[in-house]
């Protein structure tokens, strides 16, 4: 239903306003829901629907021990949030959505509060969740105070005459009111803490929708309520995309929690929207809206897909997490037999956010390349090399998004069990399975048929930059995707697919003649003589990744702590116990001080409550005597 | 003649409840007086809605919006707390908390009750005077009379820490009045010089606000100066405030959610009076520069103490200070938003507070401690009402979005910014921000978390209806506030911002 | 006999008595025993009324006559005897050490005294008041003298008693001021003030008695058990 | 739309007779370089069929993707090799897929094979995988900057736009950025395609083996689809090296005489860049593990001066 509200809203273009007036001053409960808006209803529509078929399956554990309805009542709650938020026409109801959204989310995510770890993780979702809507709400009354009423429409008329010194300062307040709520680096410590202690299907949720409202706040604001930004605003939105899509996929390289893993791979593609956003801004202050267009199309579209496959990443972990209980992909492995559907999924969704082509992950990193490369030749000055040298490091983190979803796919799905699991795995229940098996279409849909899809974002172009540029993205009657430059780079995900599937047959038949003279064999894979291959020689996750924790150990300051257990000398080893270790280089450096200062900077106040009634009198005696002294001859 | 029933009501039923001795008809009584005395404050502010400022005595009485709106929400928190009051002193006496008062020669239960039951309605009579008093000599005798009154609620419990904390209250209270009685007296002297007259009517509101602009200068100046720190000190602004704590922890929960609700509303209505005088006569610096100052001072005041509170009581306190100081921040931002911010603040606050009380009751009553160390935390598994109703009134206290308490927060953090002010606005909501973080984490811990094996303890009547009561207002004043309300309010900020 | 009707004579007069207080008020600062200092308090509540009095006297203000008889029989006869009549009962003679040594609060005392006249002086512009009004004038800066060093009192003194007194000190310093520089607040405003400051001593005196009670020693500096 | 069928059929035969031809001829040069006779020049071919024909043995613990990932590693490379511009500028899929999609059409391949090596449970499998994804990781940012460098040159992505503006500019090459991002492209093509410093082919020794041992479990025609793969793959970049930076005697279009003329320039060509990667074979000790990232980050820094270079000179 939302879905089809959603659709009905892009297409048309012309956005639908109604309000209803409210007692209160100021707060005037009006809507507009323009293109923009209508897109990433669509999002949510399309990941709600697939989310609440899962979480038939999911919840059917909950029956006797939770609540139920409460759960229902957050979950609908966070939704409907979600909604007006996306369409909210008035500041002051955008701010109330807002911080409804951040509690229906800190209810979710807090719901097993029995274990302190989710209740610390819930905390501090909701203090930096605080953070970010203070920000906010100094930057919207900053706003207010220039453009007279709550409304984003005089928003839009009152930013002309924005000073440039408040238009920078209103700037960073948004950047970092949004940027926190969608969990850019130096803000980012929330993330992997709270998604993976939700129930699975609501970390799917927060990751894939409730992050974009961070990036539909920027959008919004940055392009429609700011006015034109200067340069060195987009740059900034780019080099912190930069910053987070690398650090956030290293740090995904060193979990071995398969839910930790996800969260930070969500950082990363949060990096990867703002890349698209950050060019798309710097464009616009360079004057060119045709490019700005272009790099508003990659940074949008990559929102939508990485909607859908972390959502679709999120509930396959979901479904190994109900059926192993565990989330450590070191007690994990072997499960693609017990659990085939799941395996298939979760590799579909694999592929999709390494960006690897035929599927839409590709689709919106190809964009966003090109958006780099006509970067080079738009911008002056330095800033021509910083867009290739953005471009080279979106490729380190596609390719270690790559070697991170081998690691994830592998340990999990592959050879052998590596836990003695006591109980069988058994597969998914069936609602769970279609609930992914939508998200994998999805996910194939618009990685092969993008051109249709391309249409959706010509009214919100308009709208926010006045450019239609769907038409010249199209060309080759239908089929190819273009950069948008006469002669520039084309590809067409389609023609892929179906090049793929035509070379299978050559290669299929060269097979087919050795198969058909000996029948396969089924034997032991190599053990070198050993006694036969058990889980034990199996690569595990922390080896995998450990020869990129050497080549970066500059960043994770690997610590190692190795104790053998002996008897008679310590060549012959009993046991080996081995255990590494990542420092969270930004919460020790960072939050951990800060939060240290501030208490014992509090329980140095606490002195002056200290009893003594004379020590109260003689504070008000001070304060008289200096009041009299001063107060009296000014 | 609605003003006499109004005082008349609350002053009758306290003597009466004095000599029912009855325990189930003192609670009738009090509960029917408080029920009679917010119809009448509600018939108080359509009159004055419609016919403009209501005067009795000539002009002894006077009511006008701002007093209108100062009197319901007193005669609003009355109600309330004494509907809790029932079901509290019911699980007292059941739980046998007055004995241990008894061997500090506190006297025998029934005692303790006929005390509460008599005092009270004194209490709230002479709050209802402050708002009503048109001679601001006797604005004076009634705070004075509410502190009387509440030093003996603060001695409730007769134990030790109680009484150290009546004393503290009595003597800084003391104190502070005295400054108030200095300020007044200047007041008078400096309309003296002007008005010349020695009758009665001196030191009448009505007289002395239009002429306001001839008085003599400094003495305003040293008179707006006493009255601050005076009416502070019963507001509980920054470095009057350290009475607070204690008292709120000592005294039984309803007494301690009117002096939060109540007393607080009166002090503030005594300096909102002295402010439209001065601003009048000096203009508006001095007193804006001033209450400036102070709010932000207690808010800053309050964030340390939130963030290392061991007891959720003495936390209560806190929050109180901090609200006082952002009413005052409010007032110092001045002008009609700032006006209006601040009196929204003073109606929401007076609405979500004794909810907060009234949960922190519930808890305390059933863990016998107050301490959060000693609450071992999972309170929602034993007490789902109030434990959820805390978290709530926790969010709607500290102004997160959904309740009201954000909107008039934001009123005046535009009036911060239309005042030219950025700095001001930006420590605002940090403050805000840091004292919400405080807050919340120790209330989490408190109410969410394994189940510690506490028998269910929902059980009293009156206390649920209270708690689920107060709990729906303040949701629906989120959404949505009666008309009339608002036009009292509006027309209480036209009173302080035009000084008619 | 014609001196009697002259201002002049009774603006002497009233000065001298208001000197006498603030010297009276300096004396009790120092002061160790506690009925001595509770019979400072009556001899000072005596002169204000007599310099109510006279004010009344020569203005031909009849209510202030009412003001000053309440003084007299209030401040100077009745609230002494209960001090007293509670000080014999908890049977404590000797005030302990206070807080400030006593020749150092002697001092600040007289600080207090120069802050007074700085804060009255802003107020003197002798060209426009009347002489009438300029009659209890300089009493201004000794009630704000007095209204200071009632607050160091009780700021200084460990014993719950003399805290009181110290309040009761500032009430004073604050109805000089009244009858000083307004001839007296109105009837009814006067007789609320009183009724206030009657009640307020009652109850600070049951809860010292329960103090006494409750801490076996009238010692204010014990009560610490509430603290962050 | 059939002549597009057509060219791709003729450039698929192409592209699959000249691949196992180039890694014989490579093998062959390098034993004449140590003195040796080494293997004849067609053993490539034999070993092929050879394995076409034999049967096959599947480890217990593999899944599906193992079965799956010859296929998907054979058909990405051949995918890869009609998007490449062989003989003429003109090739027949380029119009579907630039530059960066043949990088990650290999990177797809890439990832199947890392995954058919953990797949089998052994430990020499995750070995492979492991460092296979690592080293390709370090050298993707390397690749993508001197790909930048050149599509900058023709402001555009696809291959066959940037053939025909090279070999318009004839004498463009000698410009430093293009020395630059030859250099750069060259120690990828390298990494990429597994020789001597990064890693080596022919052996199966567990410390230095990295593509090798992701296919140790593959027999069979598995494993004769993933040797053909690989050579195709190593076709391709070198082609793909060649025909951007020295795009002699590519023909226009089509035609036989241009087919004719184009095919000898090109086999020409990549005699002589298996020389020069021959020459660096036997001249270069495999490095270490950990030594190899230093060598990209040098070719990512010759990367990063050709791109500066484009806007300085």
């Amino acid at each position: 239903m939302e879905g089809l509200s959603a659709v009905l809203g892009i297409l048309q273009g012309t956005p639908v306003r109604w309000s209803i007036s409210s007692g209160i001053p100021l707060v005037a409960y009006s809507f507009d829901y323009d293109a923009l808006a209508g897109f990433f209803n669509l999002t949510l529509a399309i990941l709600a629907g697939a989310v609440s078929i899962y979480s038939f399956g999911y919840l059917k554990e909950f029956e006797g021990k939770r609540n139920i309805g409460f759960f229902g009542f957050l979950f609908h709650l966070l939704l409907l949030s979600l909604t007006i938020v996306f369409t909210a026409a008035n500041a002051l109801l955008f701010l109330i959505a807002w911080e409804v959204m951040a509690l229906a989310a800190y209810g979710l995510v807090t719901f097993y509060h029995e274990d302190r770890e989710s209740r610390r993780a819930g905390l501090l979702y909701i203090v930096m969740a605080h953070i970010d809507a203070g920000c906010l709400l100094l930057g919207f009354a900053l706003l207010i105070q220039v453009s007279g009423s709550a409304d984003f429409a005089s928003f839009r008329t009152a930013a002309e005459h924005l000073s440039s010194s408040q238009q920078a300062v209103a700037f960073v307040l948004f950047f970092l009111g949004f940027g926190i709520k969608a969990g850019v680096i130096p803000f980012h410590i929330w993330l992997p803490a709270a998604h993976p202690v939700a129930p699975s299907n609501i970390s799917a949720l927060l990751s894939g929708i409730v992050l974009k409202a961070g990036i539909y706040g920027m959008a919004r604001i940055f392009l429609d309520g700011l006015g034109v930004l200067p340069s060195w605003a987009g740059l900034l939105v780019l080099i912190v995309g930069v910053g987070s899509a690398v650090l956030g996929v290293l740090y995904a390289l060193m979990e071995h929690d398969l839910k930790r893993l996800l969260a930070y791979h969500s950082i990363e593609n949060i990096g990867i929207i703002l890349i698209g956003l950050g060019a798309a801004l710097v464009f616009r202050a360079a004057g060119h809206p045709q490019l700005a267009a272009v790099a508003l199309i990659a940074a949008m579209f990559h929102t939508l897909n990485h909607a859908i496959f972390k959502c679709l990443l999120f509930l396959g972990a979901g479904s190994v997490l109900h059926s192993t209980g565990t989330r450590n992909m070191e007690e994990l492995g072997g499960l693609i037999r017990p659990m085939p559907a799941t395996a298939f999924c979760f590799l579909i969704g694999a592929v999709a956010i390494s960006g690897l082509p035929p599927l839409n992950g590709f689709v919106s990193e190809w964009l966003t390349y090109q958006s780099l490369l006509a970067g080079f030749g738009a911008t002056g000055g330095l800033t021509r090399i910083l867009f290739p040298l953005a471009g080279s490091m979106l490729a380190l983190t596609g390719a270690l998004a790559a070697a991170c979803f081998v690691k994830a796919f592998a340990i999990t799905f592959l050879a052998l069990p590596r836990g003695a699991k006591s109980s069988p795995v058994h597969e998914a229940p069936r609602s769970m399975v279609v609930g992914m098996g939508c998200l994998t279409a999805a996910c194939l849909a618009l990685g092969l048929g993008v051109t249709w899809f391309l249409r959706v974002f010509d009214a919100m172009n308009e709208q926010l930059l006045g450019q239609r540029v769907g038409a010249n993205l199209i060309t080759g009657n239908g089929f190819v995707l273009s950069a948008g430059v006469p002669h520039g780079g084309t590809v067409s995900t389609a023609v892929i697919g179906i090049g793929l599937l035509v070379l299978l047959i050559p290669a299929v038949l060269l097979v087919s003649i050795g198969t058909r003279r000996f029948a396969t064999r089924r034997g032991p894979a190599w053990d070198c003589g050993l006694p036969g291959l058990t889980e034990d020689n199996e690569y595990t996750a922390t080896a995998f990744s450990k020869a990129l924790r050497m080549i970066f150990s500059v960043l994770y300051q690997p610590r190692r702590e190795i104790q053998a257990v002996f008897d008679v000398s310590p060549y012959f080893p009993k046991a080996i116990h081995f255990e590494s270790e990542v420092e969270p280089t930004f919460e020790k450096r960072l939050y951990v001080p800060l939060k240290d200062l501030l208490l014992r900077f509090a329980t140095r106040m606490r002195a002056i409550q200290a009893g003594s009634i004379h020590a109260y009198l003689a504070y008000i005696f001070v304060t008289l005597v200096l009041l009299l002294l001063f107060g009296v001859r000014r | 003649m609605i003003l006499l029933w109004l005082l008349i009501v609350p002053l009758a039923a306290g003597p009466l409840a004095f000599f029912l001795r009855r325990r189930q008809l003192m609670e009738v009584v009090n509960l029917f007086a408080f029920a009679v005395l917010l119809c009448l404050a509600a018939a108080l502010g359509v009159r004055v809605l419609r016919s403009g400022p209501v005067s009795v005595w000539d002009g002894f009485f006077y009511a006008d919006a701002l007093s209108a709106l100062v009197v319901l929400l007193s005669a609003f928190v009355a109600l309330v707390c004494s509907i809790y009051a029932v079901g509290y002193f019911r699980h007292d006496e059941r739980s046998g908390v007055f004995q241990e008062g008894e061997d500090l020669g506190g006297g025998r239960a029934i005692n303790k009750l006929r005390e509460y039951y008599a005092l009270t309605p004194l209490f709230v009579f002479s709050m209802i005077l402050v708002a009503l008093a048109n001679n601001l000599g006797i604005l004076w005798v009634a705070i004075e009379g509410t502190t009387l009154a509440s030093v003996f609620l603060v001695m409730f419990y007769g134990r030790e820490t109680s009484l150290e904390a009546a004393w503290k209250y009595a003597i800084i209270g003391g104190v502070g009045l005295s400054m108030a009685l200095f300020g007044t007296i200047l007041t008078y002297y400096s309309a003296h010089q002007a008005l010349g007259t020695d009758t009665l009517a001196g030191l009448n509101w009505s007289a002395l606000v239009g002429n306001a602009s001839q008085f003599d200068k400094p003495t305003m100046r040293l008179a707006f100066i006493l009255i601050l720190l005076g009416y502070g000190t019963k507001a509980g602004i920054a470095p009057m405030h350290t009475w607070k704590p204690d008292a709120y922890s000592e005294a039984p929960i309803p007494g301690a959610a009117m002096l939060a609700a109540g007393v607080l509303n009166c002090a503030l209505y005594g300096l909102v009076r002295f402010y439209i005088l001065s601003s009048k006569c000096l203009g508006p610096e001095l007193a804006s520069h001033l209450l400036i100052l102070f709010g932000l001072l207690s808010m800053g005041v309050a964030v340390p103490f939130i963030l290392v509170q061991k007891n959720f009581r003495r936390m209560l306190a806190y929050s109180s200070i901090d609200h006082s100081g952002i009413m005052v921040l409010a007032l110092g931002f001045g002008g009609p938003l700032g006006v209006l911010g601040m009196l929204l603040h003073m109606t929401f606050h007076s609405i979500t507070k004794p909810l907060l009380f009234f949960c922190a009751g519930n808890v305390q009553q059933q863990l016998k401690t107050d301490l959060f160390r000693e609450a071992k935390g999972g309170l929602i598994h034993s007490m789902p009402l109030s434990g959820g109703a805390f978290l709530m009134a926790t969010l709607a206290v500290t102004g997160a979005p959904p309740f009201s308490l954000f909107l008039s927060e934001f009123t005046i953090l535009r009036a911060g910014f239309s005042r030219g002010y950025l700095v001001l606005p930006v420590l605002f909501v940090t403050f805000l921000v840091a004292i919400f973080s405080g807050f919340l984490i120790h209330i989490a811990n408190l109410v969410l978390g394994p189940d510690p094996g506490i028998p269910a303890a929902e059980t009293c009547r009156w206390k649920k209806s209270s708690v689920v009561g107060s709990a729906l207002v303040i949701i629906v004043m989120g959404f949505w506030i009666p008309a009339p309300l608002f036009r009292l309010i509006q027309g209480a900020v036209d009173i302080v911002v035009s000084g008619r | 006999m014609t001196f009697l009707q002259d201002p002049e004579f009774g603006d002497r007069v009233i000065t001298l008595m208001a000197a006498l207080v603030l010297v009276l008020q300096i004396a009790a600062v120092g002061q160790r025993w506690l009925v001595s200092s509770i019979r400072i308090f009556a001899v000072q509540s005596f002169l204000l009324a007599a310099i109510a009095g006279i004010i009344a006297y020569f203005n031909h203000a009849s209510h202030i006559y009412i003001a000053a008889l309440l003084t007299l029989i209030l401040k100077a006869g009745l609230l002494p005897w209960f001090l007293e009549r509670l000080v014999r009962r908890i049977e404590i003679r000797r005030e302990i050490e206070p807080l400030i040594n006593a020749p150092l609060s002697i001092l600040i005392a007289g600080c207090l005294t120069l802050v007074g006249y700085v804060v009255a002086q802003s107020f003197y512009h002798p060209e426009e008041t009347s002489v009438r009004a300029a009659l209890g004038h300089n009493t201004l800066a000794v009630a704000i003298a007095l209204f200071l060093i009632g607050f160091f009192t009780m700021l200084n003194r460990r014993k719950a008693l003399t805290q009181v007194l110290g309040l009761l000190s500032l009430e004073n310093g604050l109805f000089l001021a009244a009858i000083s520089l307004t001839y007296g607040m109105p009837l009814v405003v006067e007789l609320g003030i009183f009724f206030d400051v009657l009640v307020a001593v009652m109850v600070l005196g049951i809860l010292v008695f329960r103090i006494r009670e409750a801490f076996d020693s009238m010692d204010v500096s014990k009560l610490r058990k509430l603290r962050e | 739309m059939i002549s597009l069928l057509a060219k791709a059929g003729l450039q698929l035969v192409l592209l699959l007779l000249v691949a196992p031809l180039l890694s014989g001829i490579i093998k062959t040069l390098k034993a004449r370089l140590q003195t040796r006779r080494g293997p004849n020049v067609l053993q490539a071919y034999r070993d092929i069929f050879k394995l076409l024909r034999k049967g096959m043995v599947i480890p217990e613990t593999a899944s599906w993707i193992f079965s799956a990932t010859p296929y998907i590693v054979f058909v990405t490379a051949a995918l890869v090799g009609l998007m490449i511009p062989m003989t003429t500028t003109d090739a027949p899929l380029s119009l579907f897929g630039g530059v960066l999609a043949v990088v990650y059409l290999l990177a797809l391949g890439r990832f199947f094979l890392a995954l058919g090596g953990l797949d089998t449970g052994s430990s020499f499998g995750g070995l492979g995988s492991s460092r296979e994804m690592t080293l390709s990781a370090i050298a993707e940012p390397a690749m993508m900057l001197a790909i930048f460098t050149v599509a900058l040159a023709a402001s555009s992505t696809n291959l066959s736009e940037m053939a025909k503006v090279a070999v318009s500019q004839s004498w463009k090459f000698l410009a430093p950025s293009q020395m630059l991002a030859f250099a750069a492209l060259f120690i990828v093509l390298i990494a990429e395609t597994g020789r001597i410093p990064v890693d080596n082919p022919a052996t199966h020794l567990e410390l230095t083996m990295i593509h090798e041992a992701m296919i140790l479990e593959y027999s069979g025609p598995y494993l004769a689809l993933l040797e053909w793969g690989a050579s195709i793959k190593q076709l391709v970049l070198m082609t793909l090296v060649v025909n951007t930076f020295f795009p002699f005697g590519l023909s226009a279009d089509w035609t036989a005489r241009g087919l004719g003329l184009g095919l000898i320039f090109y086999l020409t060509k990549m005699v002589l860049l298996a020389c020069l990667i021959v020459l660096v074979e036997t001249t270069n000790a495999k490095l270490r593990l950990f030594r190899v990232p230093e060598l990209l980050m040098v070719s990512f820094i010759l990367g990063a001066l050709a791109l500066i270079s484009t806007f300085l000179f």
